[in-house]
């Protein structure tokens, strides 16, 4: 089956104020259609900007220092802006990470959704046009969307408004949706109903989608494949069982063991120790080894290649090395409550 | 609802014409407390040679030497009946002072206002498109010097050129005699000093749309409106330039009396009869009665623009409105 | 409607730039360049200034009783087709001196005590005292009294639209832009050449220069400087004009410092370099000043020229007790000497002469600055830069300016043998008599001077090369004014 | 060695480089402007190091040279030497230009922002107020201040200059502040118990700084220009005075006669302090919006 | 209880004009006690009202009816605020659900860091107010190199913690955070839940924590309150509330906990509440110190 989105080796250097910011390094991973890959990773390692970077939304400042993108086997990695602009909203389209700036403040929640509606079917009538962003606006659920229609974004709550974000991102049906955190202002049972909402739609329209989450918990209620980023690298891949029961790198057994789920009582949160490096001068070697309790000297060393530990699942680790010695994985099989 | 919407430009009128209240008062008291003698305008060069007793009559015949208040109390009375009184340096009536020019002054105004409304927005937009690409660069560097050339300097430099050297553009007036008609003619009378007027204050406002665009198309909202899959012509107009307008109507609200009244340097230079020129005579002699006109017609200009420019601001931009946070709950001051 | 005969030669039409009027009120108002065109007085003046006559073909003079009698001519039409009658005359000049109306021209006819029409064709003014000038306050623009009487003469519509008797009536008025005079084809001296005349209104002097370049204005009064542009150029003529409007100092006596200290003012008028500021400031198109009858028949040279002359300057300071201080200026009584010229606002040529004449005068060691006060302070001010100057009679100005009292007197000047030899001259017509009259006039005024004088300053028209028959010898006055009383005369090839 | 390297090395702590900013100092800030503008104040501070000639002695053997050896920008039509009244004249106009700007913009900024964060009806009196005073003619305004604040000085007429020319920098603010007074942060910055003029100025204009930005220093030309008119009508400083508004108000007389210098060089030295202020605003307007073009 | 009460909320009502014609009740008749060193934690629904009745606590918003009480100065009242305006501006600090807009974006980390200090004049204990920042930066765990940035060039995490660290830095002893944790990974969300933890403990912070988060919520806090349609519908200490809901939409709620588990996670499925009687419910004390909304004739029953 032909791959929807393929990305191969994509590097981003953003220009900032103190040098060159390294936001995504060497990055591949290709989609399916109507699969649902979730991102998960360190707060700042370069999730945001992997999906601003294949919508080309980033700032001119961010360059794409190598790699390609393929969307339908096409290459859109030199696609300028006029011919990006086709692909947007339809081919792929994106929910932000926040919504409250995300929103033109001077304009009618309404009329920003039926705007989206209306590029992407230019002959629909005014009558069409509010049917739909009706339809939308009730389909995220908001509540009272007629009256809800004539709002502007500060009237609306933290999570209405991500739900507005999210009205505008799914008018067009798009091929491929990166969500970028679309759930973090939203209750449980809110997000639970999106998140069924978002499945659904995957289903019917055989829609992609890219999650960013730091909910484990959402990861594993839709994403069919997991993809673990630390410090612009992906530094685990494989199904949503493979890493959630069977995870390979120190990082993804970090991040497992942070949840509170795993606290015993009141004790602290296990945090992984040290703090993520910049990914200004990124560390010659793995750049997760200092925080690694299982570091080994090469990780200091050397960058460690993608292994594969079935045709689905890859991870970046020397711990996977034939030459490293075994270690039981810490996490893994199923939780227990 | 209907009511409501009564009751709102009800208040609105109310604060009108309280405000036009207040304003004549002010001209009135300002316009005779600042030192200057009025009598120059009547009796020109005649004023300094006049006895003490000579001056009281000539006071007395201009009816200047009451006290103010009743001064204003009778100016009131008469203009409730339409009578605004003689202009003292031209011994007409203000009314029709005013009215042999300010049909010409709407004309070059008005036309100039509305090319540099819409002028500084396109070249605002424009260098805001291109930003800090050479023609952005050029422009705001043309532009800046544009905007410290005097006037008088580029309006005898446009009559140099196309009177004087290439002799297609008639000097001066508004029409040449006997064609005050022709539509043409009057057009052909127009291009320079509509030049000069549009130039003056171009770049004044085109800088300030630029910049205002630069702040907005880094907002993040930009971000989703791309993503949308908004093209580039629509985003900016129907989101960034939407956004700036607020400030763009408020400030060229203001602008209104500048533009139609601050054309004395274009007025004289070109021989163009409007009432630039009898703004600046009438206050700098004192002419007591066609100054109040002319303020009160300028004032009530600029109030009303203001008040339908905040208006219009309001419907634009939900967050000049003040109810926004709704009557009862309002941000406390920390 | 009019058909224009097939032959007729092409329209000639003469642009003159002007300054802006608001109104054309003879009556009322001191200058107006228009006037002449429009209207006629009793008498008129010619070329050199001389009264000649006008709506008035004679006159006599009743010495006894102080009486001028004038004949006018009986066919002199108003332009709309009224005859002109003594009424008419009696009637202007009447509402002229009527206070109510607050003329400016009033104070010329202080003398006249009584107006008598005579019969349709004769009028007779009884005068106070003898005035010689009298003739020519009688070039006064005559009213119509058939559209005035009644009518309020400060703000009557009849200023707007006036009908007078002169060579060219209005044809119509742009307000602000130009006012079109058509020739008056039953002008009572003959049918004028020119079809038409545009007074076209260019309040600026650039402008002027400019439009003149590009052929918009066939005439026009420009700067020296604008005007020296065209020198080269024979599509146009440049008529330096000489004037009798000449610049000077003038002294406040009424101010306390030059009561203390009148002895100094010889020291001021020597040391001006007259052709230094006439070189910088008009660019040489000027003659130096020394007396206010220069440019009169009453000329009197033999009188002291106060020339350029720091040396003397200096030495009269010292005679008068003045010492030297270590800043360079004098002290007098431990006072400093110098004073404050001021200038009114917008003239620039005074304002750089009053600038330069400071700066000389500082050089001399006297410590004098200028300033352009908002108001001018005509009682207290210490010295102004003022300029006058009339060409017809010496009387003219010469009475009311330098006479104790009299009304234009603004440096509060008196001087009894200046006020002897005046009036002895104003009230004989005997031309020997008043030559000597004006002589001790200007001996007795060059010793005390009131006026430290600077120059008398050129007006310079440049004209189209094809207008003839402007007389480049007349004496203009003030202001320039005076080019077109022979506008009736002048064709256009 | 690959033994040594997968063996167990623990979590290191490891030096991370901090990095500093590496661009040069006059990186992204108008090094060119700054030293012009410096040149030009300086040269005027120090006018009398630099001039060679007395600027207020009208030469009068030598009216309206050409620049030469002797004069170097020329002579005006009076005989002064423009190179030396530049300097000379400079310091009054940049005084007053800058005093006049400051004012102006202190009282457009504060009433604006005052008027943009009260409640409706102070809001809606601020603005009637500002329309009233813009209604009456600035001449008048000036007059009777000037009238009650005695004898026309630097100051005074700064101060005169800058109280009649508030009014559409106001109305701007005003319509910026109200656009941003409920944003988040500045609800925080309330919280925080920051007080009117802390948030006015840290941030409320960093953000309309740059529509007001232009205005500001146009305003500077323009008190310029208005003194030396104010002066030219009497009610300014004396007639001797000589700035750059005053120079440039008297070069129309030289337009005609072809003596290029006379309108030029002072015409370009305004031009370069407007354009050197404009480039300057205009790099403090980058520096406090480092945010890229989403465009 | 006996311990000391901070904070007193009483009958607190807000209403929000939706249109000109329709208000909203954004927070109805909601009544709770903050006691002194706890963490009380508010959950509810998306819209709920928690992020007004946070606002309503630092004084943004003037509640349209109902009284708060910190300590013994009733804010809602103006002059009684104005008088302690100092005390509670420097004791009471907010997290702000929307890190990007409550940043300013023309100022440098470090300065919104210090900001308060700044206003408050207050000297930085730690010698230059760029050191203090530099302390704050690493408690939140970002690195130093991040004080000369500007808001837009963070991850939205980032941010997240800029804007934890400039309310830290007051060491207030009441901090309301409207989500603070919610943009952060797992093992930061730890991090910072630790140090909340410990400034708890161990400095006496009380805070009110609003969050989405329930694993977190009973993890941190001491007491829960759970808000729906502006009503707080349920009150509890943590353990109590978790382990035995007695409002439906709390046991909606505690039921739609996401686990990280994929093939337990997608297989459950959910049930929803809406607003089932909702309308003649009273508030009852159901157990000591346990709170809810119930039904008026089924009063009683759960007891
Ligand atoms: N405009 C920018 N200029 C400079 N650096 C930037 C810019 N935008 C992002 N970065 C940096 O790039 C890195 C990756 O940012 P990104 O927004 O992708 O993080 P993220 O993975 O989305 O994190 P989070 O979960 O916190 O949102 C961060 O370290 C951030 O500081
Ligand atoms: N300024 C406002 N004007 C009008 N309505 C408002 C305003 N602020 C909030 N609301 C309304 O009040 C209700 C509660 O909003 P609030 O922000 O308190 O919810 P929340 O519980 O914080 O939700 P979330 O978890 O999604 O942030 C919403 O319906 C919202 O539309
Ligand atoms: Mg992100
Ligand atoms: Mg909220």
């Amino acid at each position: 089956m032909e791959h929807l989105l393929e990305v191969k080796n994509l590097s981003v250097s953003i220009e900032g104020s103190l040098g060159e910011v390294q936001a995504v390094r060497d990055v591949s991973f290709s989609l399916k259609k109507g699969e649902v890959l979730a991102i998960v990773g360190e707060s700042g390692c370069g999730k945001s900007v992997l999906c601003k970077s294949i919508m080309k939304l980033l700032p001119p400042s961010a360059k794409i220092k190598e790699g390609s993108i393929h969307v339908n086997g096409q290459d859109i990695t030199c696609y300028r802006e006029k011919e990006m602009q086709k692909l947007r909203g339809k081919v792929f389209s994106m929910i932000f990470q926040d919504p409250m700036t995300s929103l033109n403040p001077t304009i009618k929640i309404g009329k920003q959704i039926a705007e989206a509606v209306l590029i992407h079917n230019r002959k629909y009538t005014k009558a069409q046009v509010d049917q739909k962003v009706l339809r939308l606006m009730e389909l995220v659920g908001i509540s009272h969307p007629k009256e809800r229609y004539h709002q502007y974004p500060w009237q609306f709550s933290g999570g209405m408004r991500q739900r507005c974000v999210m009205a505008i991102a799914l008018a067009a049906d798009p091929d491929i949706l990166f969500a970028d955190e679309p759930t973090t202002a939203l209750d449980v049972t809110i997000q639970a109903q999106i998140l069924d909402l978002l499945r659904e739609i995957q289903k019917k329209l055989g829609t992609a989608m890219i999650l960013v989450s730091h909910d484990l918990g959402v990861v594993a209620r839709v994403a069919d494949r997991v993809a673990v980023m630390y410090a612009g690298k992906i530094v685990e891949i494989g199904t949503a069982e493979e890493v959630y029961y069977d995870p390979r790198h120190p990082y993804t057994w970090g991040l497992m063991k942070s949840l509170p789920a795993f606290a015993n009582g009141k004790e602290s949160l296990y945090t992984i120790p040290g703090m993520p490096p910049t990914l200004i001068h990124p560390p010659k070697g793995d750049a997760f080894a200092c925080r690694n309790e299982y570091a080994l000297n090469i990780d200091y060393e050397e960058m460690p290649p993608m292994f594969k530990i079935t045709d689905t699942h890859y991870a970046a680790t020397w711990l996977l090395d034939p030459r490293a010695p075994q270690i039981k994985s810490p996490m893994g099989g199923q939780f227990s409550e | 609802m209907r009511q409501k919407k009564l009751v709102y430009y009800g208040t609105k009128s109310l604060i009108f014409l309280i405000s036009v209240f207040i304003l004549s008062v002010a001209v009135f008291y300002v316009a005779r407390l600042a030192p200057g003698d009025p009598l120059i305008s009547y009796y020109g060069d005649r004023t300094e040679k006049m006895s003490p007793e000579e001056r009281e009559w000539a006071m007395g015949k201009l009816g200047l030497n009451e006290p103010i208040s009743v001064q204003y109390v009778k100016w009131v009375k008469n203009a409730f009946h339409g009578e605004f009184g003689i202009s003292f340096k031209y011994k007409q009536d203000v009314l029709e002072v005013i009215g042999n020019r300010i049909g010409n002054t709407l004309l070059l105004g008005g036309i100039g206002f509305i090319i540099m409304f819409a002028g500084a927005l396109l070249l605002g937009i424009l260098c805001a498109w291109y930003e800090n690409r050479m023609a952005d660069r050029i422009l705001c560097k043309l532009g800046t010097i544009s905007s410290c050339i005097p006037e008088f300097w580029m309006a005898l430099v446009l009559i140099l050129i196309f009177s004087v050297n290439l002799k297609v553009l008639p000097s001066s007036g508004a029409y040449s005699t006997g064609n005050a008609g022709n539509v043409g003619d009057r057009i052909l009378h127009l291009i320079m000093p509509l030049t000069i007027v549009v130039l003056e204050h171009l770049w004044y406002y085109a800088y300030m749309i630029r910049n205002k665009i630069l702040e907005e198309v880094r907002a993040d909202y930009v971000l989703l409106a791309k993503a949308k899959g908004l093209n580039k012509k629509k985003l900016m107009f129907t989101h960034c330039v939407r956004n700036v307008m607020p400030a763009y109507l408020s400030i060229m609200a203001i602008a209104v009396p500048h533009v139609l009244g601050g054309t004395y340097v274009v007025e004289s230079v070109f021989s163009y009869p409007g009432i630039g020129a009898l703004s600046y005579e009438s206050a700098r002699y004192h002419d007591y009665n066609l100054l109040m006109l002319l303020c009160m017609m300028s004032g009530i200009l600029v109030i009303f623009c203001n008040i339908v420019s905040q208006t219009i601001n309001e419907q634009i931009d939900p967050r000049m409105k003040d109810e926004v946070i709704t009557e009862k709950s309002e941000v406390v001051e920390g | 409607g009019t058909t224009i005969p097939a032959f007729a030669e092409e329209e000639t039409t003469l642009v003159y730039g002007s300054g802006d009027y608001t109104r054309i009120n003879p009556a009322m108002d001191e200058h107006g360049e228009i006037n002449i065109l429009i209207f006629s007085g009793l008498t008129a003046h010619d070329g050199e200034n001389q009264v000649v006559p006008g709506l008035a073909k004679s006159w006599e003079f009743d010495d006894a009783n102080n009486t001028y009698t004038f004949h006018m001519v009986e066919d002199a039409k108003w332009q709309d087709g009224e005859p002109v009658t003594a009424d008419d005359v009696k009637f202007t000049i009447e509402a002229i001196m009527d206070p109510e109306n607050g003329s400016e021209n009033a104070p010329n006819y202080e003398d006249v005590e009584e107006i008598n029409v005579i019969d349709d064709h004769t009028v007779s003014f009884k005068l106070k005292d003898k005035n010689v000038a009298f003739l020519d306050y009688m070039t006064m623009a005559v009213l119509p009294k058939h559209l005035l009487e009644g009518e309020d003469m400060q703000t009557s519509d009849f200023f707007r639209n006036p009908v007078g008797t002169g060579p060219y009536k209005i044809e119509s008025w742009d307000e602000g832009q130009a006012i079109t005079l058509v020739k008056n084809e039953d002008y009572f001296k003959g049918e004028p050449s020119i079809d038409k005349v545009v007074f076209k209104i260019v309040p600026d002097d650039n402008a002027k220069a400019l439009q003149l370049k590009s052929g918009e204005l066939d005439l026009a009064l420009l700067t020296p400087k604008d005007a020296a542009s065209f020198a080269d150029d024979d599509a146009y003529t440049c008529y330096d004009m000489k004037t009798a409007d000449y610049r000077g100092i003038m002294f406040n006596f009424g101010n306390e410092y030059w009561q203390k200290n009148r002895d100094l003012i010889p020291a001021v008028c020597y040391g001006l370099d007259r052709q230094a500021i006439i070189d910088a400031v008009i660019l040489g198109q000027g003659m130096p000043a020394y007396g206010p009858l220069q440019r009169n028949i009453y000329n009197y040279e033999d009188v002291e020229h106060y020339d350029y002359n720091p040396e003397k300057a200096k030495e009269i300071l010292e005679a008068a007790g003045c010492e030297m201080g270590d800043d360079g200026f004098y002290y007098r009584d431990g006072e400093k000497v110098g004073f404050v010229i001021s200038v009114s606002s917008g003239d620039q040529v005074r304002i750089d002469m009053a600038q330069i004449a400071a700066q000389e005068l500082k050089e001399i060691g006297m410590d004098v600055s200028v300033e352009i006060p908002a108001q001018i302070d005509w009682a207290g001010q210490m010295a102004f830069l003022i300029g006058w100057g009339s060409p017809f009679d010496a009387d003219d100005h010469t009475y009311k300016v330098f006479g104790t009292d009299k009304g234009a007197n603004y440096s509060s000047y008196s001087n009894e043998e200046v006020d002897k030899y005046l009036t002895e001259a104003r009230q004989t017509a005997d031309p020997q008599v008043r030559a000597e009259a004006y002589a001790n006039f200007q001996k007795a005024l060059a010793e005390d001077p009131a006026y430290a004088m600077i120059c008398y300053i050129d007006a310079n028209y440049v004209a189209d090369s094809n207008i003839k028959g402007i007389d480049p010898d007349t004496v203009m006055g003030h202001h320039g004014v005076g080019i077109f009383w022979n506008v009736a005369d002048w064709t256009i090839e | 060695m690959t033994n040594s390297l997968f063996e167990f090395a623990g979590n290191k702590k490891t030096e991370t480089i901090i990095p500093k900013a590496k661009k040069k100092w006059y990186k992204n800030k108008p090094v060119v402007s700054i030293a012009i503008l410096v040149l030009i104040i300086l040269g005027c501070l120090g006018a009398e190091l630099i001039m060679t000639k007395d600027p207020t002695y009208m030469d009068l053997l030598n009216y309206n040279k050409a620049p030469d050896k002797e004069f170097l920008f020329g002579t005006d039509t009076m005989g002064r030497d423009i190179f030396s009244m530049i300097w000379y004249g400079g310091r009054i106009s940049i005084l007053i230009g800058g005093l006049a700007t400051v004012i102006s913009t202190f009282i457009a900024v504060v009433v604006g922002a005052f008027s943009g964060v009260a409640p409706a009806w102070l809001d809606e009196l601020i603005m009637r107020f500002t329309e009233i005073f813009l209604s009456i003619p600035t001449l008048l305004l000036i007059i009777l201040l000037q009238a009650i604040m005695g004898n026309a000085n630097v100051l005074s007429l700064s101060f005169v200059i800058g109280v009649t020319s508030w009014t559409s920098i106001a109305k701007v603010v005003r319509t910026e502040v109200r656009q941003i007074r409920n944003s988040e942060y500045i609800i925080a910055a309330k919280c925080m118990g920051a007080g009117f003029f802390r948030v006015l100025w840290k941030h409320l204009v960093p953000n309309f700084f740059s529509s007001i930005m232009f205005m500001v220093v146009m305003n500077v030309r323009t008190a310029m220009i208005s003194e030396a008119t104010l002066s030219f009508m009497g009610i300014g400083l004396p007639i001797e005075v000589i700035t750059w508004g005053s120079m440039l108000s008297l070069s129309d007389k030289a337009l005609m006669t072809g003596s290029w210098w006379i309108i030029l060089i002072p015409g370009l030295f305004l031009i370069a302090t407007v354009l050197c202020l404009t480039n300057i605003g205009n790099a403090c307007r980058e520096q406090a919006n480092r945010k890229e073009s989403n465009f | 209880m006996s311990k000391e009460v901070l904070l007193d909320v009483k009958h607190l009502t807000q209403q929000f004009h939706l249109t000109r014609k329709i208000k909203v009740k954004a927070v109805d008749d909601v009544s709770f006690q903050i006691h002194k060193g706890e963490i009380f934690g508010l959950v509810g629904e998306s819209g709920s009202g928690k992020s007004t009745v946070a606002r309503c606590l630092m004084n943004i918003y003037q509640p349209t009816k109902g009284e708060i009480w910190y300590k013994d100065v009733n804010i809602c009242d103006k002059k009684e605020f104005k008088k302690h305006k100092k005390m509670l501006q420097t004791r009471r600090q907010m997290i702000f659900q929307d890190s990007a807009s409550s940043l300013n974006q023309k100022m440098k980390v470090s300065d919104i860091i210090t900001e308060p200090m700044r206003i408050q004049h207050i000297t930085p204990p730690r010698g230059s107010f760029v050191k203090e920042a530099a302390f704050q930066m690493e408690y939140v765990g970002l690195e130093n190199s991040f004080l000369d940035r500007y808001p837009s060039e963070l991850s939205g995490g980032q941010r997240q913690r800029v804007a934890i660290a400039r309310s830290l830095c007051m060491e207030p002893e009441f901090l309301v955070a409207d989500e603070p944790i919610a943009s952060l990974d797992v093992s930061i969300q730890a991090q910072i839940v630790n140090l909340f933890r410990h400034l708890q403990e161990d400095h006496g912070f009380t805070f009110l924590f609003i969050a989405h988060d329930l694993a977190m919520v009973e993890y941190l806090c001491d007491r829960v309150g759970v808000m729906y349609h502006g009503k707080l519908v349920e009150l509890a200490p943590a353990e109590e509330l978790y382990s035995n809901p007695v409002h439906p939409y709390t046991k909606t709620l505690l039921s739609a906990i996401p686990v990280p588990d994929p093939i337990r996670e997608r297989k459950r499925v959910l049930q929803y509440y809406h607003g089932e009687g909702m309308e003649n419910s009273v508030w009852t004390e159901v157990s000591p110190g346990h709170f809810a909304m119930t039904q008026a004739d089924r009063k009683g029953c759960s007891i």
